[in-house]
């Protein structure tokens, strides 16, 4: 697709968007739009949702045999900048299923679980959540004691997940589990995909700080899982997670670096001095370091470590801008009114720097696997 | 942590600081805070009460500025609803306007620098706006929906107000030691947590990574600590140590939670109560850099 | 080193990427680049000869904007003498006053936008200072002792000049570009010597306190070059990217120095010189506050 | 001595200084005026030290019977301060003697070191340097190799030292050594006072990234040392290097606190913005927190680690101030003239942060012993 057709899509679907996206899509001044994180919303995100899919404008560069388009990625960086530009929510489905287990499943998943997720995560009749970290091993992933007995015909998991988002709205749930020994770390672990209807299953969401139940801890008690649930093999679970948390972070990366843009250009309609000039600026470099490593990532099929640079500066420019506008602004952005938003920012994105991989733990990964410096004590 | 305020620590104000904490211990916690935050003002009642049998308010009559940040501090590190922290700002930079009940408990003040808008003015008697004195009659108050709600802003309107004397660098100064004491709870959590959690084996504060960000945020809490107690000395230099804590100590909070990992976002904890006071601390009163600068220069008149 | 320009590097640049940096090895090294420091202009001539045949000059006449600020990148990386760059820049900018010559390597040219002052002038045959044309002949030109002697400012003053329109933000996006190349170095050698030095029993790498910081001059220098690559494409982004490399590049390089400990802190390390041209290139064109913001604007306009 | 008494006392000391000091001992604005490092000014430096000294304002706090004045020490913080304000150097001699050795001698010294060492330290009728890195090991002190053998009279030492700063101008070393074996680690240590012009010492300067030969390489091939110069027991080398480090970091940190609030105030003169604002407040910050740890450190004698709190703070501001002094500033900063002192700084200031013990290497031990977290690794 010639740079002169791209531009022509651009225009296409910023006119699309103008016309088509709902008032309660449109994200208000400094917030990131992950609007389904609010009960309020969450009807609404989904029927947006399925609107941009019937449209073409989710899925884009996804398969066509499980329900994509097979079209050039390029227009789903375009799509995503356009509405993020106008301060519009893109997409709308709740949970990962499009972040991380799509990807997990498109590059682990057998040929049958292909056929059966792919397409109903696109369409958002599917929701799905995540379920690695445990309340012994946040940052220590490869510490975790969930066990997954082999029963013959079926898996029986039994353990507590903590941090699982959207717990509370998915219907599958990716479960880390340990098959081997604790001893053998990495080495003992394996990937299951789970019914959240499942018997056994029970949860409790937590409320977070900035006032959502975003995210819950689910108890697992003799849960059977099929094994035709494996993704991937039995003990190859640390490897399908990598992946699955480089597009994780990738993914999310990639939503903060957008949404940094978007709030920096904000801001400096708000003020504009040395410290808005300097974030804007970072803001932009974020954003073009994670469209260039999209592409990378596209030609080569994998996405590797560095995928984690992206989550982590995303991440820290977003805190800082958020941090920035509160600091500027007056107690109009304590109180409920226009600038209300702003304090969500500042309170929410204290979050941003720890999930999927807190900043210290990405910087000892991108030090180790990157720039290939000695294992970390 | 680093030397706190024990070059300054005398047997008196020692004595003092034990007993509010006690006090504190015995009628006041989180829990009653976030009581107070969606509504239930028994829990301001009966700590009101303590406080002034205590003789909290009766203690910033005659207090110089040095002890008065310090007691400020210890008083705004317990997170008391924030009617505690304007009444007495409002009593201590006010001139005889609001006569000897301003130290007796009886009068709940609220103060602001910015037009319309005033922290808790829906619990005070008295709000004063710049130097504007408004008595709860001549007001309507709209209690709003806040960031911190156990700090409420409300927007203000008033029919009459009388003028009002108000000592900016005082206030400014009580301001800048209140919110040092919003970071030392969380700096203490953190601390403690650090030494516990276990992650790859060892303590998680043994890894230089969180052990030298708990070292910055020690760091950064002496020096707001540190630039305060300065401006007692000097009030001209108050409304700097406003600015540096209202810009230092927030994120040394934030700082606290990034510390505790997912643990720290949840409401489960207090990191987050104490970091929605220290920025609403720092939003009460406001000095443009042109004042900022102003009052730089006139510090620095009187040096070499 | 996250992932350098891979992603733009095609066959074509990539071969001549690998003969320039060949052509480097061959002749210069930062020990010439030292002499050159203290007058010996013998190393210049040998390089500059080498450049000519190897077309280096010619290269920038018809390069895209993109491939352009690539090689620069590369050529800023090997410190040339301050020359060298402000010769590429000064050909690429300017329109058709200076004819062929500019790109056959026959003129050398000092560029700057501050009034009587220009780096490397004294080496020029031809100096630009804003939109004045100023040939030697025309100019007197005092060289002074600088922070860099290898890229020497020099007072100029001039008794004549001529107009030339200079397209200020490809000036902007080649000096971006040259400074991102300064850090490069600096960051390898560290990441290097992160791997063998040993400390407390292990290489200082191993350490959080070193390896974080190493990651965070790899994104640095990562970011500032997504920047002017981003300005390659919407030139209006150019002085952004130079603001944000300034202020950026610099301190990375700073901190090579600081992983190194005492041994960085010598002039038998290299890293001071890459630090003395990063800062160097930072000033020799500047746009205020407000021609940023402009530029920014029209940028913008572009846009959705 | 009351409020008022110290108050005419700033004013006099005012006068005095502004009467006294010479045209050369005058730090240009940005300056930190270690001018002695400057080969043109040593002289000079020595000279003022000594009129400083004889006019009662060096040495205010040390004890009288051993060349002090015995006086009160916030008097010696008024000096310090009015110096700094007014841009005067202060006090003038080279080395480590007021800083570093008096100190550990007045701690840790025989009554015969005291009465030998201490006046000539204050009169600067001895320069002192010091001899504790090696290139094997500088941030990890306790694995240092030099050896010191018992002989019965005396030990012989035998080793390389490195960054010994001013060694060129001193006439006594205080070294640190190994007379226990390497496993011991830092229960192997003693502490030593060397005749630079012993028989066995040769150096090599070492330029510094400044251009100036400030520190050098120290080969020590069998120097004799009578044993009267071991300072406090041999195997104490250890505590003793603590004490004196922690001197030398907070007189340091001191020396940089009180060059940032000059520094700060001078920038603020050339630029005023929320950037320059904010360096003012911290350097005013950082000055505050050294004032008081001085008056603690004062009260009960010694000094304990929280002093590397000053140096490390000091340092890193001052750092930041001459950072932004050149960013803010035009070429002019960059080349001969009234600004070019900017920029020495801001080469000069990147040795701030490693000498005397490295940012990071002050954080971990800040962490341990002030913080009490678990050693690190």
């Amino acid at each position: 697709m010639s740079e002169s057709e791209l531009e022509r899509f651009r225009d296409y679907v910023k006119d699309w968007f103008i016309k088509n996206a709902p008032p309660e899509m449109r994200i208000r001044r400094g917030g990131i739009g992950w609007y389904y994180e609010d009960p309020r919303f969450i009807d609404a995100a989904v029927r947006w949702h399925r609107t941009l899919y019937n449209a073409g404008l989710v899925g884009i560069s996804w398969p066509k045999e499980y329900g994509g388009y097979g079209d050039d990625v390029r227009k789903e960086l375009v799509v995503r900048d356009v509405a993020l530009s106008l301060g519009i929510v893109y997409p709308g489905c709740p949970g990962i299923g499009l972040s991380v287990a799509g990807p997990a499943i498109l590059f682990h998943g057998s040929e049958e679980q292909k056929r059966r997720y792919l397409r109903r995560i696109l369409t958002c009749e599917d929701v799905w959540a995540q379920g690695f970290s445990e309340p012994c091993c946040g940052s220590d992933l490869a510490a975790i004691t969930t066990k997954a007995e082999d029963r013959g015909d079926y898996f029986v998991l039994n353990g507590r997940k903590v941090w699982s988002s959207d717990f509370h709205l998915a219907n599958y749930y990716l479960v880390l589990a340990r098959t081997g020994s604790p001893e053998e770390r990495h080495k003992g672990l394996t990937m299951f995909i789970v019914d959240t209807r499942s018997e056994g299953i029970t949860y409790r969401p937590i409320k977070q700080i900035n006032g959502r139940p975003g995210f819950s801890e689910v108890f697992l008690d003799n849960v059977k899982v099929p094994k035709d649930n494996v993704v991937g093999k039995v003990g190859d679970g640390w490897r399908v997670a990598m992946t699955t948390l480089n597009f994780e972070r990738l993914n999310i990366g990639g939503a903060f670096a957008y949404a940094a843009a978007s709030a920096a250009r904000h801001l400096v309609e708000v003020r504009r001095d040395a410290d808005t000039l300097a974030l804007l600026e970072e803001a932009l470099a974020v954003k073009e370091l994670y469209d260039r490593m999209l592409m990378l990532a596209l030609r080569g099929e994998m996405v590797g470590p560095e995928a984690a640079s992206i989550k982590l500066l995303a991440s820290e420019v977003l805190e800082k801008i958020y941090i920035a506008a509160v600091s500027k602004l007056g107690p109009e952005a304590l109180a409920e009114g226009d600038l209300f938003e702003w304090s969500f920012g500042y309170i929410d994105s204290k979050g941003y720097t720890i999930l999927s991989g807190t900043s210290e733990i990405l910087r000892n990964l991108l030090g180790e696997l990157v720039l290939g410096l000695p294992k970390g004590v | 942590m680093i030397i706190g305020i024990k070059d300054y620590l005398n047997e008196e104000l020692k004595i003092i600081l034990n007993n509010l904490n006690e006090l504190f211990n015995k009628v006041w916690s989180t829990a009653k805070l976030r009581s107070y935050s969606e509504g239930d003002t028994s829990v301001l009642d009966e700590l009101w009460k303590a406080l002034v049998n205590f003789g909290l308010f009766e203690f910033f009559r005659d207090a110089k500025p040095r002890d008065a940040a310090i007691l400020m501090e210890e008083v705004s590190s317990r997170l008391p609803p924030g009617i505690v922290i304007t009444t007495i700002i409002g009593a201590v930079a006010t001139g005889n306007e609001l006569g000897d009940e301003k130290y007796e408990g009886k009068l709940k003040i609220s103060i602001s620098s910015t037009a319309n808008m005033a922290p808790e003015a829906h619990r005070a008697d008295v709000i004063v706006i710049g130097d504007n004195l408004i008595w709860k009659d001549d007001a309507s108050v709209k209690p709003l929906n806040s960031f911190d709600n156990s700090m409420r802003w409300c927007q203000v309107n008033f029919r009459r107000s009388t003028k009002v004397g108000v000592n900016r660098d005082l206030v400014a100064l009580l301001l800048s030691a209140a919110i040092v004491g919003t970071g030392k709870p969380p700096l203490e959590l953190s601390v403690d947590y650090a030494k516990k959690r276990i992650a790859f084996g060892r303590p998680i504060g043994a890894f230089q990574a969180v052990k030298h960000k708990l070292v910055n945020m020690a760091l950064n809490i002496e020096l707001a600590r540190s630039l305060y107690l300065r401006a007692a000395d000097d009030l001209k230099l108050a409304p700097m140590a406003l600015d540096y804590a209202s810009r230092i100590i927030p994120n040394t909070i934030r700082d606290s939670i990034q510390v505790h990992g997912g643990i720290g976002f949840t409401d489960e904890l207090d990191l987050h109560l104490y970091l929605r006071r220290s920025v609403t601390l720092s939003k009460v009163y406001s000095f443009n850099v042109d004042e900022l600068w102003e009052s730089y220069d006139k510090s620095r008149a009187r040096e070499v």
